[in-house]
């Protein structure tokens, strides 16, 4: 991969000179909560790598909008609104999320609405320090080697640029005096530090590997009932977690004409009406068959079928399930090891 | 112009008119259905098996199977059961109303496989819905396979779908058709009565490695049936069936027909009981 | 003897209805019959937080929604000896001004004009006047704005709390709704032109008492400490109980008021009459030209004082503005006691909101409440009695609905209720 | 075109008011039906047979019960809007305490009221059948309106179910209950567009209890951190009405 190195002070100059490719946005801090938010004045932004409470699928998969239009004459799709947009400093973590997104929306047949976001949608990845609750190392989910057009690794007083995609070369091409092209062997052996000090910062190291046997092994563990008695089904867990893209859809009619759209909005598999089919029945109506769907999906079914798991370890589940039902209690739990949880108590 | 839309986007319904409807019993009807475009109608391919998304535009979209068979083309036939707010705007339209369909999705029955063996078809209340299109490729191909059982159970006899039609299936003979109604209220039922199960005492002379077995129905007649199967000692994975989970989308991106990961709406609906025991939550 | 009935004089908040009996031409009785099921807010508050207090009493009322939030927030903040921040207080005022503009531009062009044009209803005018609804249903919503924005929802807004705001609008919010004021005060001029321009009729016309709050530093407003009567006198908020003595009759749930064994009115009307003169700009040159004497007799005036009050609050609201996006957000002002009892008053659309607490251990003891409707009642009896007699001696027999229906409306009692029919009884 | 009525009883007329506010759609309202009985919004109101009744406010009177159920008998489909009439409303916080007589006679006093027989509030599904339910205090007028215009084209309401959480996660806010804020948005009826935690402020519950609410597990956390069982069942209970007083009772019984 190309890769190539840019002073700090160059990033603001940067960004500004590709904001004819589209929208900037990045991560901002809105006093208690980090938010995607468009970057209109540069000024005082620190591009300091930040993890939002909604990962980066908001732009793909947006919460809730309209599929098409329709009236008597028929249907129409609502495709051609999506502005070009460039979204900075995504983490490691959040890029392997839309690389599953990307796999789910893209097979045949593709969503065209992820398809054609995603198309409009540049994504300059930012390294990361990890936090309390990052887990991306287990998950191996920390470094990135596809899914972004730029890669940028903070190297204290500059970074490393990785060029991903043919898009990321246009992106440099337009002012490439700011990057410099030849990239020393201390700059590599600098990098190679960085990332040893960092991957040695995990809070959380836990050993997804072997899940899907203990999977298998614990369907029938006292656990599950013990999680669904305490989860509060509020579905937090799932709008939270890059790589869920559950959703739901509704028809929604004008007033007085024959006229209306199809909308599709998040839905959660933690919802007790996701599995309800005709005539009430219900394949999942306890709480703790609903949670042993998401863990079956997240921790067993795609590593059988992709050999790693769902989980992209950006830990969002452990910051934000207000009874600390997440990957990482759950788990553990089910291999037996001792578990300190509001669930569990 | 919409159809360069409609290309690139498999969530526009295509435009169909309902061509015929019959009442088969009080809340299941039979909708025959054709596209509006002529050569779509006629190079429309599916599998018996798969199934399509209805919409109505302005009430929503569910999944049927499709009823007919792909041997005869032109028509495609589903049979419908009353029960919410996309399956009731459906039974106020009249002939002729246009409806938006897509499809068809879903793996279907592995044709294919199944050539040159023996059938045998079960099946319990509407599922008689994706069998049927199953059964008529199976006779209108029949040189293609060995012995082939139809057996269907219906509460009563007025519950029972396409009564006058299997009635005559039974004067075929290269198709050995038993049905049976758990009650007989009307007192001159023709046939046997008694749980489906009990049909199985006609099954004879089929060669269980040589015999595949495809089921529908509701949810408790699977146990059952399986078992009787299983003593016939039919291989697990040529023991076929025909499962429901809510849709939303039908080509794997909604979510809600997932089993751990396998999505019922591509890798199904039909899975053999193989699938079944390895994958617990299947049924 | 006859009796004509007003069927569905609904709400204070709710049901009820108009009964005048007649005899020999005479009105021997007029009541307004509160039918609307009791819902006991008062008592279903004790043993609360204040906290809650404030979720809770804004549903007394979706039209009043705000006054009472605002009301209760200034007794509760009195009561535990809080001064809510600079900027809170500004911010709950602009909340208000929208508040009394959305129900008088409800009021004026949707539930009043009709009458006055002959249209059963606003939907039924649109086609002749349409421009008059479009420019009410603009000024609505513009109001609805600025409701949203302070807090957070038309109806029922939870943003505002003890000790300020869950959240201050944005300065981006603040600077749209300034513009689109300034933009609509033609609007509100052309509406004050038309409601001058009507004819009102004379039928009910006699004098009667008026009460307002008196806002500090001579300014007009909605908001003070003092309530000023029109016999002269100025009393404190904390004296309400005197003022308004409300007491139970037998033929309603809603509660009754009367000062010194007087019936009274509240409202923009007596708003007007005690501190009109107060008002300045382009409001003040209106209420030059077109106030007289005959206001202080007339209630179906009360159109024309709120149209008035539309422009004040149009006028007011830049400046408002200009001054809350001066300050910073301010953090919240916790309570320094968790006893204490007050009274908190503002001046709703239809006039003066009385909400008192005592509050003992941060459990709210005792709480009371006085909705101006509630001391309009007697008025609105006095005055339908008055145009009953007047109507029905010069033989208007058929206009008989329509013109106590109207001065009923002229209250705006609540909104369902200057809606209704008007049913004659003859006996 | 179908013949639709709006209804009022004890409440604090929000519904009715939101659908007044709704300037955009007001007309296209009067067009798309025949509105037969509004009181608020017109004076040539009828009593007719209606394809659907909309009703607002709980049931506090003998006269009302009687006026609620002549509706319900020439209306095709009825509809609860609002917490008054979904679950009780605010005035049926504290149904079932024994109460309530006294509390009346604190606001009345011994005062004779020749008016009506008066009782504690009441959904209206405990006197008759209700064929939908919008909640919301006030209900929210986008649904309303996407649940109106399907009922005029003669299909169910297709409302959220989910609770209010899910649309506060869309709105990207952090979980107040993570900062010991004591929020029912687990436990409460979505469709609200998170409005109040969005302000930081908790959900006070006031679109009632969500069809799954784990009471249960709620009460556990909050007492957990810090709040006392009573303030916790009394913010449950507040808009909770008697679908909640329900709830809390199947879990104290457990
Ligand atoms: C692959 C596949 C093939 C199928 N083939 C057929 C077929 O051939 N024929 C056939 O008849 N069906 C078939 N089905 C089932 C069919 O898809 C469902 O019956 C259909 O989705 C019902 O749609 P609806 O909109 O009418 O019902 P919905 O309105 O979606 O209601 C469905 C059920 O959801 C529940 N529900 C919905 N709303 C509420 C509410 N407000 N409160 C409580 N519960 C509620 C009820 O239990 C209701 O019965 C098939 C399903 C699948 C997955
Ligand atoms: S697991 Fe936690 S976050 Fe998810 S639904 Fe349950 S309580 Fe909510
Ligand atoms: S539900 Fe809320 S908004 Fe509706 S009437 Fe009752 S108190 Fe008012
Ligand atoms: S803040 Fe409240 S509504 Fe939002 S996720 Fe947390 S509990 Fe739910």
């Amino acid at each position: 991969m190309r890769v190539l190195k840019m002073q700090k002070e160059n990033l603001m100059v940067f960004l500004e000179s590709i904001r004819g490719f589209g929208e900037l946005w990045g991560v901002v801090d809105k006093g208690n909560r980090f938010v995607f938010d468009k970057l209109d004045d540069l000024s005082d932004y620190d591009f300091k790598p930040r993890k939002p409470m909604i990962p980066p699928k908001l732009f793909m998969h947006p919460p809730k909008f309209s599929m098409f239009r329709f009236n008597e004459k028929g249907y129409e799709a609502e495709l051609e609104e999506i502005p070009n947009r460039v979204i900075f400093g995504v983490l490691p973590c959040d890029i392997h999320g839309l690389l599953i997104l990307d796999r789910l929306f893209g097979a045949e047949p593709p969503d065209p609405y992820y398809m054609k976001r995603r198309e409009k949608t540049i994504i300059l990845g930012l390294s990361c320090v990890p936090g309390d609750t990052c887990l991306a190392k287990a998950t191996n989910t920390h470094v990135v080697e596809e899914g972004f057009d730029l890669f940028f690794s903070d190297l204290d007083d500059y970074y490393l640029v990785w060029v991903g995609s043919s898009k990321g070369d246009d992106l440099v091409r337009v002012q490439p005096d700011l990057f410099e092209e030849k990239l020393e062997y201390k700059d590599l052996e600098k990098f190679i530090e960085w990332k040893k000090d960092r991957d040695s910062c995990y809070p959380v190291d836990f050993d997804f590997t072997a899940m899907p046997d203990i999977m298998e092994l614990s369907y029938n563990s006292p656990v599950w009932e013990k999680i669904g008695e305490k989860c509060l089904a509020c579905g937090s867990c799932t709008m939270v977690c890059p790589t869920c893209n559950c959703y739901d859809v509704v028809d929604r009619l004008a007033l007085g004409k024959f006229e209306g759209i199809r909308e599709r909005h998040w839905d959660s598999c933690m919802y007790k009406e996701y599995s309800m089919v005709a005539v009430g029945h219900n394949f999942r109506e306890a709480r703790s068959q609903r949670l042993k769907l998401w863990y079956t999906h997240k921790l067993q079914g795609f590593i059988g079928q992709f050999g790693k798991p769902s989980c992209v370890g950006c830990g969002r589940c452990v910051e934000t399930c207000p009874v600390d039902i997440n990957v990482v209690t759950v788990a553990k739990a089910l291999k037996g090891e001792p578990v300190e949880a509001f669930w569990n108590r | 112009m919409r159809e360069v839309v409609k290309e690139e986007n498999p969530f526009i319904p295509e435009p169909m008119r309902i061509v015929r409807r019959y009442n088969l019993i009080d809340d299941v009807k039979l909708f025959q259905v054709r596209a509006v475009d002529m050569e779509r109608a006629l190079t429309l391919r599916y599998l018996p098996g798969q199934f399509m998304m209805i919409s109505i535009a302005g009430v929503g979209e569910a999944p049927f199977s499709i009823s007919s068979t792909p041997s005869r083309p032109g028509l495609l036939e589903f049979c419908i059961r009353e029960v919410g707010s996309v399956t009731q705007a459906l039974f106020k339209l009249k002939e002729n109303a246009q409806i938006g369909i897509r499809g068809p999705y879903g793996n279907g029955f592995p044709i294919e496989k199944m050539v040159g063996h023996d059938l045998i078809i079960v099946m319990g209340g509407l599922g008689v819905a994706p069998l049927r299109s199953l059964l008529y490729y199976a006779l209108d191909n029949r040189n293609q396979f060995g012995k082939v059982y139809l057996l269907y159970g219906a509460k009563r006899p007025a519950e029972m779908l396409f009564r006058e039609e299997f009635l005559a299936l039974r004067e075929r003979d290269d198709l050995e058709c038993l049905l049976t109604v758990d009650q007989d209220d009307t007192r001159d039922w023709p046939c046997h009565t008694g749980l489906v199960t009990s049909l199985f005492q006609y099954v004879k002379g089929i060669d269980p490695h040589k015999t595949y077995a495809a089921i529908c129905g509701p949810p408790v007649m699977y146990k059952f049936v399986i078992g009787q199967f299983l003593k016939f000692n039919i291989p697990k994975h040529q023991i076929l069936m025909n499962l429901e989970r809510r849709m939303r989308c039908g080509v794997g991106k909604c979510g809600h027909c997932v089993i751990e990961y396998i999505y019922t709406c591509l890798d199904g609906p039909v899975f053999s009981y193989w699938d079944v025991i390895h994958m617990k939550e299947l049924i | 003897m006859k009796t004509i009935t007003i069927d569905s004089l609904a709400r204070v908040e709710g049901h009820g209805g108009i009964t005048v009996e007649v005899e020999d031409g005479r009105v021997r009785g007029v009541r307004v019959n509160i039918h609307e099921g009791p819902r006991l807010i008062e008592a279903l508050v004790v043993g609360k937080t204040p906290e809650e207090d404030l979720n809770i009493v804004p549903r007394i009322c979706a039209i009043c929604t705000l006054s009472h939030k605002y009301a209760a927030l200034r007794g509760l903040e009195k009561a535990l000896g809080i001064e809510a921040p600079w900027k809170a207080k500004l911010t709950r005022d602009l909340m208000l001004l929208g508040e009394i503009m959305e129900s008088h531009s409800l009021h004026i062009f949707l539930l009043s004009l009709p009458d006055f044009l002959g249209y059963p209803s606003a939907i039924a005018m649109s086609d002749r006047y349409a421009e008059e609804v479009k420019r009410g249903l603009e000024l609505k919503q513009f109001a609805h704005r600025v409701m949203e924005i302070t807090s957070a929802r038309m109806i029922h807004g939870e943003n505002p709390i003890i000790g300020g705001f869950g959240r201050y609008p944005t300065d981006a919010e603040l600077s749209g709704i300034k513009e689109s004021a300034q933009e609509l005060v033609g609007e509100a001029e052309r509406g004050i032109e038309l409601l001058a321009s009507l004819d009102y009729p004379s039928f009910m016309e006699e004098e009667t008492v008026f009460m307002a709050l008196n806002p500090p530093d001579d300014h007009y407003g909605f908001v003070g400490d003092g309530v000023l009567i029109s016999t002269g006198e100025e009393r404190s908020v904390e004296e309400y109980r005197e003022l308004t003595q409300e007491r139970v009759v037998p033929h309603s749930f809603a509660k009754r008021s009367r000062y010194n064994g007087r019936s009274f009115t509240v409202g923009a009307l007596g708003r007007m009459i005690l501190v009109g003169e107060r008002l300045t700009g382009r409001t003040g040159e209106y209420f030059k030209k077109l106030y007289n004497q005959r206001w202080k007799k007339n209630p179906l005036f009360n159109n024309l004082a709120q149209a008035i009050e539309i422009l004040y609050c149009l006028e007011n609201i830049p400046e408002l503005v200009d001054e809350i996006v001066k300050l910073e957000d301010p953090p919240i002002a916790n309570p320094p006691r968790t006893d204490g009892e007050a009274t908190g008053a503002v001046e709703a659309p239809r006039g003066t909101l009385y909400h008192h607490y005592k509050i003992e251990d941060g459990l709210i003891s005792e709480a009371d409440i006085v909705t101006p409707t509630a001391q309009n009642l007697d008025d609105i009896e006095k005055y339908i009695g008055i145009a009953a007699e007047k109507l029905i001696s010069q033989g208007e027999g058929s206009n008989l609905e329509l013109g106590l229906e109207m001065v009923a409306r002229a209250y705006d009692p609540c909104i369902s209720c200057s809606a209704h029919l008007v049913k004659v009884e003859r006996r | 075109m179908d013949k639709i009525g709006l209804y009022s009883f004890t409440g604090c007329a929000g519904e009715l008011l939101t659908i007044l506010h709704s300037e955009d759609e007001l007309l296209d309202f009067f067009g798309c039906a025949e509105v037969k009985f509004f009181l608020m919004a017109q004076s040539n109101n009828e009593e007719v047979n209606l394809d659907i009744a909309l009703v607002e406010g709980s049931i506090t009177t003998d006269e009302q019960t009687e006026k609620l159920r002549g509706l319900r008998a020439r209306s095709k489909t009825l509809v609860a809007m609002g917490i008054c009439a979904c679950f009780g409303g605010i005035q049926a916080m504290r149904r079932g305490d024994g109460g309530w007589e006294k509390r009346f006679k604190k606001i009345y006093g011994e005062a004779l009221l020749e008016v009506d027989k008066p009782f504690e509030s009441q959904p209206l599904d405990a006197l008759i059948k209700v064929d939908h339910y919008i909640p919301g205090c006030p209900m929210d007028k986008g649904q309303f309106f996407s649940a109106l215009t399907r009922l005029l084209n003669g299909n169910p309401p297709s409302l959220y179910r989910f609770p209010v959480c899910n649309e506060c996660k869309w709105r990207g806010n952090e979980c107040l209950l993570l900062k010991n804020i004591p929020c029912l948005g687990p436990l409460t009826a979505g469709g609200c567009n998170a409005i109040c935690p969005s302000y930081s402020l908790p959900c006070v519950g006031c679109w009632g209890p969500v069809e799954e609410a784990n009471v249960a597990s709620e009460y556990q956390l909050l007492q957990e951190k810090g709040f006392s069982g009573d303030v916790v069942t009394r913010r449950m209970k507040t808009f909770g009405g008697v679908r909640m007083a329900q709830l809390i009772k199947d879990v104290k019984k457990v």
